[in-house]
C-alpha cells in the first residue's frame, strides 16, 4: 500500500523525522486557508502515487494568496501522467542549500533491510546511480540488532557531505529506520533530504510503502488508503478477496494459483493473444470464489472470450464446475469461454460440465491447447 | 532416499484444530506421514482423530519426539509459531501460512540463520516426497516415486510441471514448494544443494517466477557447484512491471526481476528453460530419455 | 539502584502493566485524603527498600478513614529491618483469588535475560522454590529476540495456571519484559502477581532495579533516588564520584583499582582486622582523588586506623602521595595511617612521604605488610 | 607465541583523540605496538602524532589494515564503537571503558557471538603480551616476557599478582584482563583455552572475584580440558552480601557467587587457590621452580 507524501510525513512526524508543516486540502478555498494558516510563501504539492510530479508542474511555489488561488486551481484536476489530482498538501516552503538522498528498502537477495544515501538528491535515484555510482552509498542493517549510530554516521561521513550536518543526518536515518521497522514499511525513501539556509535538516519528501500483510497492526495508517485510482475491477475483487491485476488485453484469465495464472498468462500470449487481467482465484477455490471472479472479469467491457485454467489440488474441480454454472446463471455471460479443469476431481468437474450444457463453454484438455482455443475464439 | 522428508519425519501441526490444520493433517497422515503430535494453545489434552494435542511445541516435542513442525495458523500468529517451533528444536520447519507481514519474516529468517533449524515457506504448498512422506498441502496422488527432484516457488504450477513430467512417465524424488514471500526460509540454492546430494535425484527442475533475484543467484550456484543436469521453467514472461502478481514475492521493480533476466541467467550456467510446462516435460524426455 | 514499589508501579504504568491506582504520601494527612479519593477499602503499603514488610506490620487493609488513620500513623516512622519508613503508598485494596510469581532477572552465566514465572506467589522466591523445585519455570530470552508470545504462553502452560489467565499472564509478562529492557532495569519482579475475583491479571507488587550505568538515558527514573537510607559517607563518595560500601569494623580501607580493594580486605580479616569500609579510588586516581577519600573514611567516627595500598598502574604514586599530604593538611587526622605505595612511580611517591613528614603515618613496603601493620595499630 | 596480541597486532584506537586515550595509545606505541589508526568521528584526516585519524573503522581497516580495535570512548559510545569495528571487521576488539549499560553489553555480545570478531572487557585493563604488544592500560615496565599466562578479572589486582610472580623471577606469555562488568565479552574459559594451547604458557593464573559463576565454570572446564597446572586466586572472600564491590559484577547475591565456593570449586577440579596474592607466587615456585 503506498502512502501520499503528506500521508508519509504523518508517520515521519509521529517518529521524529523533521518534516516542514503543512495541511492536506481537497479544494482551492481550503488551500487558500491552509496557506493563511501556515503563512507565506508556500508551496503547493499535488498528491499523487506518481514521480515526476515537480516536471509535470505538480509543485509550485506559492508568495501570497494569488498564487496560492491560481497554483491551486491549476494542479487540482490536473492529470500526472495518466493519475489524476485530486488533494494537494500545502507546506511551508523552505530555503534550501543543499539537496540529499535517503532511503530504507527491503533487500530480497540479502534477506536484510538497506540503507542507501547519497549527496545528491532531488532527481530520480537512477539517475543519482548513473551520474555517480559512487554517490549511492548503502549498507545493510541486521534486522535483530536494528539501525546503530555507526551505520548513520558512516552513510553521511562515506556520502561526503559537510561536517556540521554529518549528526542530523545520521539521526534522521535513525529515525527513518524506526518508520520503516514499526510502521511496517517496505520502502521508505526521502528525496530530497534538505539542508536549509539554518543548516537545520529536513525530509521535504516521503514516498511510503506499506506492507499490506502487517496493516491488521496499523489500523490508522489502514485508514489512509488511497483507492481513487483502482479500477471499479480491482476494487471489487478485493472486496470479494480475490488478486486481480489488470491488464491491456481483450481476454480474460482466471486461475487457481499465482505461479500458475502467471504462466497461463505467458501461454496465452506466446499462442498470440492479449490477456485483459491477472485474476488469482487462490489455492482451495471454492464455487463461491469462482462465481465472483467470473463476474469481476466481465465487468470490464473489453473482455471478448474467458480462459479458465484450473489445475486442483485443494481446489477440486467439481467445486469449480458449479461455481462456473452459477456464474453462467448470474452473469449469462455472451462471451465464449474456455474452460481447462485437470487435476482433484478433474473427471467429476468436466462431467458437471458436460451435463449442464452452458452456452458457447468449450472444454479443452491441456493449458496449451486452452490457450490456442481462446485466442482464436476472441479474434 | 528423499530430501528434507521421509519415513523418519515424525511431523508435529501448529493449528491442528483449526478446519484447514485438521484437514491437511489427516490428509498427510493418510498418505503414510508420521503424524505425531500437534499444538494449539488452550486445547492441550484433546487429539484429532488420535493425533494428541499439546498447548506448547516444547511439550510436543518431548512428549512424541516431534522432528518436523508444520505451521497452518493465521498469519498474525505464524511468526511466532515458527519461532516457537525452533525454540523447541525442531529440525524442519514447513510453514504453510500465506500473508505473514514482511518484516516478521526477515526476523524470523535473520534468527533462525543463527540455529539449527531450516525453514521452508511461508506461503508454500510444503513438502512431498512420493511414496514416503507428505508435509503439506501438495495433492499426493498425482505424484510418484522417481528421480525428478522440483523445487518451485508456487504451488499449482508445480502441480501442472509435475503432471507433465508425470504424463511422461517420470516420478519424483521430492517436490519441494519454497514459496512466493519476498524473504522465504529456504532458497533455490539450499533445496538444489539438498538435490545435488540425493542420490536418487538425477534431474532438478527449478520453477521460478519474475521477482527478486533467486533464480539468478541459483543460476551461479549451479554453474560452480551442481553436476547433475538442470531444468527451469520461469513464470511470468507478459508480466507488467510494478503490479505485484499474487504472491507478495513476485513482483518487476523498475528493470529489475523480470523473467527474461532469470531465464537469460540460467541459460548463461547451461540450465535449459522451456517455456511452456510442456516444453520442460520435453526437455526433461530429451535429458533422461523417455 | 532499587526503587520503592510505587515508584516501580509507575514504570510498569507506562508500559501497560495493570496495576491498581494508588498514591504515595508522606503524611497521615496525605494517606487519607489519598483514601478518600481512591475509595475504601485501601491497603496502606510502607514504602522501604526490603522484603518481608507484611510479616513487619508494614501493610494494613484500612477499609474506612479511622483505619487509614490508624494504620498510616503507625507505619510511618515504623523501622522495617533496620530501615525507617518515611513513604506510603495509598491502593485500592483486590479482591485476589489467586496469587504467582514473575520476574525478568541477567542470567549471568547464559548471557541472557531470564524470565521466572510460578503459579506460586506472594512468599519469599527461596521458599517457593525449596517447598516445590519445579514450580518455578524458567526460560532464556534471546535479547536480539526479544520476548515472544511463545515465551509468555509456554512460561503460563508449564506453571499450570488455569485456562482462562493464560494470556492475561502470557500479555503482562510481554509488558514485564518491556519494562526490563526498555528502562534498562536488571531485576523486574512481581510478588505477587495476583488475579482477582473478577479474573482480572494484576502486579501487586513491584520491586525495579535499574543500571545505574544506564540512568543517563532514564531522567525520570534518575529523579526517583531513593537516597535516605544512604550512610553519610556514602552520600559523600558518591557526591566524589568514588565507590564506597560501609563495613562493620574499624579500619579504614582506601585502594585503587575494586579487585586489589577486595583483596585488601580479604588481607586485614586473615590478619586479624575488621575493615570500616570498601574505598575505590579507582584506576587513574589524581591527587584529589585520594584527598576526597580520605575525608569520606574519616568521616566514618568508628575509624581507629586506616590502610592506603596502593599499586599505580595508570595511577602514579607521586600524585597519590600529593593528595595525602593535601589530605593530612585538609583533615588534620588522628588516627594512624598505614600506607603502601606500589608501581609506576613508586620510588618518587615514597619520598615525596618521606619528605612530608606527616604525623603517625608507616610506610610498608608488602601488601602483607603493611596489612598486619595496620591492624596492629588500629587496636 | 603469546595469545590474542602480538607484532602481528595492527591496532585501530576508539576514541583516540580523548586525553586517556591518546595517552594510552601513545604509551602502547612506545612499548612496540604497531598502532596503525584512531577513529573519531569528525577529526578523520587529522593524526594523532602521526597516528592517522578516521571517521569510521570502515575506513581505518580499509587504509590501514588495522585487526585488531581499542575502544576508549565514553559509556554512552561504546557499544556502538564496539558494533561497528566487529562491522568493519576487526578480529579482536579490546573495550576499556567502564560502565557502559547492562542491556548493551548483553546485546553486543549476543550479536558479537554470531560473528568473527572476539571481544575483550569491556572495564578491563586491556591485554599485554610482554615483548611483544601492549594493548590497553596494564603497566607494562613490571612484566617480562616469561610462561605465566595470567587472566582476571580486575586491573589494579592483576598488577599486583604479576608484580608478586615478577618477584620470584617469572615472565608472562600474555596477561589478559577480562574485565569486572557481569556480561564480559571473553570469559574465563575463552583465554584459559587459548593459554592451553599456547606453547609458551606453562602455567595459567586465573584471578576471580565475588560475584557471577564463571569461575565455577572455569573450574569445570579446566578439569575436563586443561592439561597445564593452573594456579587461582579470588578476591572478595569477606564481602558482604547484597553489595556491589566496585565492579559491576562483584556482588554477592543471597547464597551464590561468594568467593569460597568458588575457591571450593576451584579446589575440587584440582586447581590449586592462593589466599593471598603472595600465596599465589609461592604456589606457582612450587609448580614450576623457583
Amino acid at each position: 500500500m503506498d502512502l501520499l507524501e503528506y500521508q508519509g510525513k504523518q508517520l515521519f512526524a509521529k517518529h521524529g523525522v523533521p518534516v516542514s508543516p503543512g495541511r492536506p486540502v481537497t479544494t482551492v478555498q481550503e488551500a487558500v486557508s491552509a496557506a493563511d494558516e501556515l503563512g507565506y510563501p508556500v508551496v503547493v504539492k499535488a498528491q499523487v502515487l506518481i514521480g515526476g510530479r515537480g516536471k509535470a508542474g505538480g509543485i509550485k511555489l506559492a508568495g501570497d494568496r494569488e498564487a496560492v488561488e491560481q497554483h491551486a486551481g491549476a494542479i487540482l484536476g490536473m492529470e500526472i501522467r495518466g493519475l489524476r489530482v485530486r488533494e494537494l498538501w500545502i507546506e511551508e516552503a523552505s530555503d534550501i542549500e543543499d539537496e540529499y538522498y535517503a532511503a530504507f528498502v527491503f533487500d530480497r537477495s540479502a534477506k536484510k533491510p538497506m540503507a542507501m544515501f547519497s549527496r545528491m538528491g532531488g532527481m530520480d535515484v537512477e539517475a543519482i546511480t548513473a551520474e555517480d555510482p559512487e554517490a549511492m552509498r548503502m549498507l545493510h542493517v541486521d534486522p535483530l540488532l536494528g539501525f546503530q549510530d555507526f551505520h548513520g554516521r558512516r552513510l553521511a561521513f562515506e556520502a561526503g557531505i559537510p561536517e556540521d550536518v554529518i549528526r542530523p543526518v545520521g539521526e534522521m536515518l535513525g529515525k527513518l529506520y524506526e518508520v520503516f521497522v514499526s510502521e511496517d514499511a517496505t520502502l521508505v525513501e526521502v528525496n530530497p533530504v534538505v539542508v536549509k539556509t539554518d543548516r537545520s535538516v529536513n525530509a521535504l519528501d516521503a514516498k511510503v510503502t506499506i506492507d499490506g500483510n502487517a496493516l491488521y497492526r496499523h489500523p490508522q495508517t489502514a485508514e489512509m488508503r488511497n483507492i481513487s485510482d483502482e479500477s471499479p475491477q480491482e476494487r471489487l475483487a478485493k472486496e470479494r478477496g480475490l488478486t486481480y491485476v489488470p491488464l491491456d488485453g481483450n481476454i480474460g484469465i482466471l486461475g487457481n494459483g499465482a505461479g500458475l495464472v502467471m504462466s497461463t498468462l505467458d501461454v496465452v500470449a506466446q499462442a498470440g493473444g492479449k490477456p485483459a487481467n491477472f485474476l488469482d482465484a487462490a489455492g482451495g477455490s471454492k464455487a463461491e470464489a469462482i462465481t465472483s471472479a467470473v463476474e469481476v472479469i466481465l465487468s470490464n467491457e473489453r473482455v471478448s472470450a474467458l480462459l479458465l485454467n484450473i489445475f486442483g489440488g485443494i481446489t477440486r474441480c467439481d467445486e469449480v464446475a458449479q461455481g462456473l454454472i452459477a456464474a453462467f446463471r448470474q452473469v449469462e455471460p455472451t462471451v465464449p469461454f474456455v474452460v481447462r479443469l485437470d487435476g482433484t476431481n478433474g473427471p467429476e468437474g468436466r462431467a458437471l460440465l458436460a451435463e449442464a450444457e452452458l452456452p458457447n463453454l468449450h472444454i479443452e484438455e491441456t493449458m496449451l491447447g486452452a490457450a490456442e482455443k481462446v485466442v482464436e475464439l476472441a479474434g | 532416499m528423499a530430501v528434507l522428508v521421509d519415513s523418519d519425519t515424525r511431523l508435529c501441526v501448529s493449528g491442528i484444530t483449526g478446519r484447514e490444520g485438521t484437514f491437511h493433517s489427516l490428509n498427510n497422515r493418510s498418505y503414510g506421514t508420521q503424524v505425531v503430535a500437534g499444538v494449539t494453545p488452550g486445547k492441550g489434552g484433546q487429539d484429532v482423530e488420535g493425533i494428541p494435542v499439546f498447548n506448547t511445541f516444547h511439550e510436543a516435542v518431548a512428549e512424541t519426539g516431534a522432528n518436523t513442525a508444520m505451521v497452518f495458523v493465521p498469519p498474525r500468529f505464524a511468526a511466532d509459531s515458527v519461532l516457537e517451533a525452533a525454540d523447541a528444536g525442531v529440525d524442519l520447519i514447513v510453514a504453510i501460512t500465506e500473508g505473514i507481514p514482511a518484516h516478521d519474516e526477515l526476523r524470523v529468517f535473520n534468527h533462525l540463520e543463527r540455529g539449527p533449524s531450516r525453514l521452508v515457506g511461508p506461503n508454500c504448498p510444503g513438502v512431498l516426497s512420493p511414496g514416503k512422506a507428505n508435509v503439506g498441502i501438495i495433492p499426493a496422488s498425482f505424484f510418484r516415486e522417481g528421480n525428478v527432484g522440483v523445487v518451485s516457488r508456487s504451488g499449482t504450477l508445480t502441480y501442472q510441471i509435475g503432471n507433465e513430467l508425470a504424463q511422461r512417465g517420470f516420478g519424483n524424488s521430492s517436490i519441494v514448494g519454497i514459496g512466493g514471500d519476498p524473504v522465504p526460509g529456504s532458497s533455490f540454492i539450499d533445496i538444489i544443494a539438498l538435490f545435488e546430494a540425493d542420490p536418487e535425484t538425477e534431474l532438478i527442475v527449478l520453477s521460478g517466477e519474475i521477482g527478486g533475484d533467486s533464480e539468478e543467484q541459483a543460476a551461479e550456484y549451479i554453474g560452480r557447484h551442481v553436476s547433475k543436469p538442470v531444468v527451469a521453467y520461469i513464470a511470468g514472461f507478459t508480466a507488467p512491471p510494478g503490479r505485484t502478481m499474487g504472491h507478495a514475492g513476485a513482483i518487476v521493480s523498475g528493470s529489475k526481476g523480470t523473467a527474461q533476466a532469470k531465464a537469460d541467467a540460467l541459460e548463461a550456467e547451461g540450465v535449459r528453460v522451456g517455456r511452456t510446462p510442456t516444453a520442460v516435460a520435453d526437455i526433461a524426455v530429451e535429458v533422461l530419455g523417455g
